[in-house]
């Protein structure tokens, strides 16, 4: 074996190295059995779950492994647990989906774990290259997600739409990367922060730091980045688009973090300054174009912009404390909108699409349950108490306040004020609108009934008792390096 | 160092210096009547009944797609074959993980009929 | 007597960049689009060889071979997303592509 | 007593069971029977409670069931503090107060919805009393939440089931404005309550209300400048505002009568509307300390009050009127707060709960007479029709005119008291207020109860059932049913005699009401201010009691002025003919008033001119007229400003949203290319940001 490398290596992407194989397994039974939609996502969720409890083998472990490219610590863990979450839950709400669009269940699983392999390697890594990797993977998996409808054209518009500029935002953020390596001769996120600390920051770096906030910024759909976000998120299946919003996010953020807390310590200031312009930007325009959508997914995309609007807010901290918030919100965000988009995909029947905001109407009088449950995952959205929504909020605007950025707080509440209007649109729309044509009653399958479970359970429970989450992200934070650094400059 | 490239210079200068010469002096000596027979594209042969433009079966579009993938996963090879020896048993392992894995694809790609023409 | 420094591919690597740029914003059609990007991305390929080899380190060319990968993946999905458009709308004009919008 | 906090979750359990299998299997009578079961167990739960609360010598428990918020570590005015939200429910004489009226006339609204809501259908029915159980669930935890955060719980709470509420009847297209009305206005006031509790929390490191009311306590008072404290307040007070339709948000209070009844009577008189009074009334001893608010706080709600009342004169709907007329009464109340007579403001917070529910109860009963009609001007001569709701409703009338010994008397004459003591100007608004309130409360019950019969006629029941054949036939105006008069009949003994726990000393009272309440409004460490805040000028018994009798006098002038209307002119002619000078009378009067009257609403100008004329043409119906005209004539001009300037902020704000959404929905254009040059124009921005930041320094 070579030098660096060892059968340690090996143990520590233990979890990654289930996620191929279970993949690899799904992609042969898809080619190899006859079709069997549980089996497939039986074998899938095993291999969430196997993935999950590897990963807590290594809880409260802090090394780098594989020659400093994948770090193990809480951090990565933190983030592995809310991919894995959000995938087991985009899979048991596919699976009626799947079978009203007729859609392949294997090749349509198999793109799920690839996409979750690659926010795992987000998560963990500590090396450009292995963050690139890690964000391809899940990207190019999600571009022909987004196009898995073949014979719908909205389907094929958004992968089109998503491919493309995914490609061009890749090529700015490589840029953006390859003159980092040309500033500081090292791709390591340590030896980067190693080799700008001191020196006061030169253009190239700054250049680089846009650039490469830039490519983020529309991976995390951030205003003037999010441009595609509505349109895929519209065209995409749905339980896509759930991934989409929850998944893909928070490996973004994950990464997001990684590159400019742990590599760039050196210029915090400025790119302190960039995620303030940015978060401001994305949380109203988000919100303000959310207000006068017809279409319940697009309205859910603009909300998801401007909830990562609020999730900048932890970035701009900086600090231990904000990056904490910052994980808490993800991990409520991750059930509250999981849930929502829950509800949407059991409104899709085999003679609904009902992805509009009118086919909601009297949802109330033909299904009370699934109406209180949208209910209370929109109140959650909206940040109202008790609901696991406003934890986070209140976690993260007291982060803000706590750093002193009061203004960003203040904007954030008067947001989030706007932000209840659409979102009890939602709620007027259930409870007193005319009836909708209503179509095939809404059934609730057994998977579909476990993935609404978890979603309200975790919306409640974090919202009655979010201690549990709260020692877990503050743990994870204290994992992510390079905050002294940060602190100091400001 | 750029002073080796002048000779190229020079010659790419004649020749296009060369090429517009010859042309102008043949626009002043040409006859420049027409007629039906000249304007055909092919003075002789058959004659064209369909448009040259096209459209492919999709097939070459599959096939270029799994020869483009195929083909690029040897960039791998080539760091692999340079320092083979160092690496080993290890290597040779690692790298045949790696085509198992290509394999895969290949198999599926196979049973999917990727590969079958019509 | 006149020295290539890394300076000159730089230049060349934005020189490239920027007329990947130009290509994605102005061709009409989608598959010279992605061809553009792919010339943004060969840029960036420039510049790591050109900085690995002054760094003197080879972690640029690592990054080259995983970018080609890369690349030579996202042109097969994208060719074959622009096929499954292509069957239903008969065209790869990007104009078309605005059914969903505002 | 720490089962207190079963006391809202009783109806939240049955809001639950209603809404999530009512909707689908239950029956109406079911669905009914659940809602008031819990509502009343609340009930005996809250008597249970109040009455060991009596036992208890400092007068208060504070219950906490779990922790909420983990503490959380923020920057505060006074280092780092813990931000740490229990699950706390405090019982004190002021929630004790309140969770009585919730739950009491909570209950009695549901038994009379039982039957006012019957001829809806069974889905609708449900669904009603799912929202009706759901609002006294919030309700009750706003009033018992032990701090800040527990309150917004209901306060948020609340306001989503009057919103749900108001657009019950969502085919209506007024209804569902009026809903979005509601929501709008209320935002504004919430932005401004969380502010405030962001900085409660900054300024005193918790947001328990005994403990911020200790904190504040040893501040010092801000007499001259316009300190923290006064920034507190002043944020509150926008909240209290929004929720309790005061000057300038009050806009969305008479549009919410939309709404059923039922849900006018509970939600927007007797209960949610006052949460801000509440509010304010809990927070006590930060206000005192913001002298500056105060008087704010006692302006607005002196001005509310006169204005309201004036608009109120005018309205021809009957629930309009109503509506007003609490608009206006909540107005008396932020002014007995402003003047800080908590107690008082609290007192009548009570006393207009019982008559003002009642009276909105008393007209659901006339409209369900009346078939749904609200416009007064198709009633009249009803007293013959329904006796019961006649009664009830004169009653409450009496009660909220002022008249002793019903219980508005004792209330609105404490803040006349406490007001005079500290403003002579706001006084002098208020007394004005209170006859207005006195003349167009009777105007109601006089062209609702009295003259002759103006509606629309109806077939009677000379050949049997053939009325059935097309369905629901109207059969002319008819007692309701003993399901909704019962409720008016307790509600009218409260009216009648609520106000016996607070007779003033000047008639030998002990007040009693007052002491109950005292140590809810200050804080224990200094208690004894509450005797410090007795030491205030006190005016011998001879002038309180002058004054008493002379805002009875205004209060008797208004109805006799309504009366002098509203009656005497109508109807009697024939009787009066034969003493000629009295009929010339009757029909001067009523040519000088129907022209006034006319005119003022065309023309103020010209009406002001036949008014003077009338002065000097003759003193009597000249004053009659003139005091006529000008309450007209103010109510013209309030309704002018409540029309254009108050709605137009409210809409312009709604407004500025929609468009600019409009304007990000015209950027999203959908080409790829389009989206591209959004991105580079991104980093373009940024690149220049950072190049102005470095070299010209910004």
């Amino acid at each position: 074996m070579p030098a660096g490398f060892s059968a340690l290596d090996f143990y520590y992407i233990l979890p990654e190295l289930l996620l191929t194989g279970g993949a690899m397994v799904v992609l042969l039974l898809a080619v190899l059995t006859p079709r069997n939609d549980n089996l497939l996502l039986g074998v899938s969720l095993g291999t969430l779950v196997a993935s999950v409890l590897s990963v807590s083998l290594f809880s409260g472990l802090d090394v780098t492994a594989a020659r400093g490219l994948l770090a193990v610590d809480s951090f990565a863990a933190f983030f592995k647990f809310i991919v894995l979450l959000s995938a087991g839950l985009t899979m048991l709400m596919s699976a009626p989906y799947l079978r009203v669009e007729g859609l392949k269940a294997g090749e349509y699983y198999f793109l799920i774990l690839c996409a979750t392999l690659g926010m795992m390697f987000m998560a963990s890594g500590v090396d450009l290259i292995t963050l690139f990797i890690g964000l391809e993977t899940m990207a190019v998996s999600f571009y022909i997600l987004a196009g898995f409808l073949k014979p719908n054209p909205r389907s094929n518009e958004a992968a089109v739409k998503y491919f493309l500029l995914g490609a061009f935002s890749l090529g700015v953020l490589l840029y953006g990367m390859s003159l980092v390596y040309g500033a500081t001769g090292t791709t390591s996120l340590q030896g980067i922060a190693v080799a700008l600390s001191g020196q006061s920051p030169s253009m190239v770096i700054v250049l680089a730091v846009v650039l490469i906030g830039a490519g983020m910024g529309f991976k995390i759909a951030a205003v003037p980045f999010h441009m595609w976000a509505p349109d895929v998120y519209e065209g995409a299946p749905t339980p896509v688009t759930a991934f989409l919003s929850v998944g893909s996010k928070a490996a973004s953020f994950a990464m997001l973090l990684r590159i400019f807390v742990e590599a760039l310590p050196a210029v915090a200031a400025d790119w302190s300054a960039l995620f303030w312009v940015l978060a401001v930007l994305t949380m109203t325009l988000g919100n303000i174009a959310a207000l006068t959508q017809s279409n319940l997914k697009r309205m859910l995309a603009y909300s998801s912009i401007a909830h990562a609007g609020y999730l900048l807010i932890g970035v701009v901290v900086g600090t231990e404390r904000g990056v904490a918030s910052m994980l808490v919100y993800l991990g409520v965000y991750l059930f509250m909108q999981l849930g929502a988009f829950a509800i949407v995909v059991a409104m899709r029947r085999s003679d609904v699409v009902g992805d509009e905001l009118k086919d909601l109407g009297g949802l109330f009088r033909r299904s009370p349950a699934a109406a209180f449950m949208m209910l209370l995952f929109m109140l959650s959205l909206g940040g109202i108490p008790p609901t696991a929504g406003f934890m986070g909020k209140v976690w993260l605007f007291g982060a803000a306040v706590d750093a002193g950025f009061v203004w960003l707080a203040v904007i954030a509440v008067a947001n989030s004020a706007v932000s209840l209007y659409y979102y009890l649109r939602v709620v007027v729309f259930m409870w007193m609108h005319e009836d909708a044509q209503p179509g095939s009653p809404l059934v609730f399958g057994p998977a579909m009934t476990v993935a609404l479970g978890i979603a309200i359970l975790g919306t409640v429970v974090f919202g009655i008792y979010p201690q549990l989450l709260f020692e877990q992200a503050q743990a994870a934070a204290g994992t992510l390096e390079g905050f002294s650094a940060t602190v100091a400059l400001r | 160092m750029l002073d080796a490239y002048i000779p190229v210079l020079l010659f790419v200068l004649v020749a296009i210096g060369f090429a517009i010469f010859t042309l102008m002096v043949s626009s002043l000596v040409q006859s420049s009547r027409y007629n039906r027979v000249k304007l055909e594209p092919y003075e002789c042969g058959i004659e064209p009944v369909t448009d040259a433009r096209d459209r492919y079966s999709v097939r070459y579009y599959l096939i270029a797609m799994l020869f483009v993938i195929f083909d690029v996963e040897t960039v791998f090879m080539f760091p692999w074959a340079v320092i083979m020896d160092e690496l080993a048993l290890f290597g040779l392992i690692e790298m045949l993980v790696f085509l198992f894995i290509l394999v895969l694809g290949y198999v599926y790609a196979w049973r999917k009929g990727a590969l079958e023409w019509a | 007597m006149m020295e290539i420094t890394p300076a000159h591919y730089t230049i060349l690597s934005a020189a490239l960049f920027s007329v990947g740029l130009i290509g994605v914003l102005v061709r009409r059609n989608i598959i010279i689009i992605f061809m553009a990007i792919e010339l943004m991305l060969n840029a960036v390929n420039i510049n790591l060889v050109a900085y690995a080899n002054e760094v003197e380190n080879l972690v640029g060319q690592v990054f080259v071979v995983f970018v080609i990968a890369v690349a030579a993946a996202e042109a097969a999905v994208g060719l074959g997303i622009i096929l499954a458009l292509f069957r239903n709308k008969e065209t790869v004009n990007i104009d078309e592509m605005n059914v969903m919008r505002s | 007593m720490d089962f207190i906090w079963l006391i809202p979750l009783l109806p939240g359990v049955g809001a639950a069971i209603n809404g999530l299998l009512g909707i689908r299997y239950f029956s109406k009578v079911l669905a009914a029977r659940i809602a008031c079961a819990t509502m009343g167990a609340a009930l005996l739960l809250s008597l249970v409670a109040f009455l060991e609360l009596l036992g208890l010598e400092h007068r208060e428990h504070v219950v906490t069931l779990a922790h909420w918020i983990p503490p959380i570590p923020l920057e505060t005015a006074s280092g780092i503090g813990a931000f740490e939200v229990p699950w706390a429910f405090r019982l004190d004489p002021l929630s004790g107060m309140m969770i009585l009226i919730v739950t009491g006339i909570g209950f009695l609204i549901h038994l009379y919805s039982t039957a006012y809501m019957d001829h809806e259908p069974r889905g609708g029915y449900v669904r009603f009393f799912c929202y009706l159980n759901l609002f006294c669930f919030f309700m009750l935890t706003l009033v018992l939440g032990s701090t800040f955060l527990v309150m917004f719980v209901g306060w948020e709470g609340v306001g989503l089931c009057s919103y749900l509420l108001i657009g019950f009847w969502y085919h209506k297209q007024s209804a569902s404005d009026a809903g979005k009305k509601a929501f709008i206005v209320n935002r504004i006031g919430d932005f401004g309550f969380v502010l405030g509790v962001f900085l409660v929390f900054y300024t005193f490191g918790t947001v328990d209300f005994r403990e911020v009311a200790e904190a504040a306590s040893h501040m010092p008072v801000e007499v001259a400048g316009f300190g923290v404290v006064s920034a507190i307040c002043l944020l509150l007070f926008v909240g209290a505002v929004g929720k309790s339709a005061q000057i300038p948000l009050y806009v969305w209070l008479p549009d919410a009568m939309e709404g059923p009844t039922p849900v006018s009577a509970l939600i927007h008189a007797a209960t949610m509307v006052t949460a801000g009074v509440y509010m304010v009334g809990r927070n006590a001893v930060l206000f005192e300390h913001a002298p500056m608010v105060m008087t704010v706080v006692a302006t607005v709600g002196a001005l509310t009050a006169l204005m309201a009342a004036t608009i109120g004169l005018v309205q021809t709907d009957i629930k309009k009127v109503l509506a007003y007329s609490t608009v206006s009464q909540l107005g008396y109340m932020f002014l007995a707060t402003g003047v800080g007579a908590f107690a008082a403001g609290a007192f009548h917070l009570m006393t207009h709960a019982f008559f003002k529910a009642l009276l909105f109860l008393g007209s659901g009963s006339v409209i369900h007479a009346m078939d749904e009609e609200q416009d007064m001007k198709k009633m009249g001569g009803l007293k013959y029709y329904m006796g019961t709701t006649f009664i009830t409703m004169f009653i409450g009338a009496i009660a909220i005119a002022g008249v002793p010994p019903f219980s508005g008397f004792f209330s609105k004459d404490e803040i006349l008291y406490r007001t005079f003591l500290s403003n002579k100007w706001l006084w002098g608004l208020a007394v004005v207020t209170a006859g207005m309130t006195a003349f167009y409360m009777f105007r109601l019950i006089f062209m609702t109860f009295f003259g002759d019969y103006r509606g629309p006629g109806w077939k009677h029941e000379e050949h049997g059932g053939h009325a059935e054949e097309h369905g629901h036939t109207w059969h002319g105006p008819h007692e309701s049913p003993r399901l909704m008069t019962v409720p008016l009949m307790v509600l009218a003994v409260g009216a009648f005699a609520a106000g016996f726990v607070g007779v003033p000393a000047a008639l030998g009272g002990g007040n009693a009401i007052e002491h109950f309440l005292e140590p809810s409004f200050v804080a224990t460490s200094a208690s004894h201010a509450g005797e410090a805040e007795h030491a205030v000028a006190h005016l011998s018994h001879g002038a309180e009691l002058a004054l008493m009798a002379f805002s009875v006098l205004v209060g008797l002038a208004g109805i006799s002025l309504a009366y002098h209307l509203y009656v005497r002119r109508r109807g009697q002619a024939d009787r009066l003919a034969a003493n000629w000078s009295v009929a010339h009378r009757v029909l001067l009067n009523k040519y000088y008033v129907d022209e006034a009257y006319g005119a003022t609403a065309i023309d103020g100008t010209m009406a002001s001119a036949r008014g003077l004329w009338t002065v000097d043409r003759r003193v009597v119906d000249g004053a009659v007229n003139g005091a006529g005209w000008l309450t007209r004539a103010l109510s013209w001009v309030s309704h002018v400003l409540d029309k254009y300037v108050v709605d137009g902020l409210v809409n312009l704000v709604g407004w500025i949203c929609q468009e600019g959404s409009y304007l990000f929905r015209r950027v999203q254009t959908g080409l790829i290319q389009n989206y591209a040059v959004a991105t580079l124009f991104g980093v373009f921005a940024f690149i220049t940001m950072y190049l102005v930041a470095r070299y010209v320094g910004v």
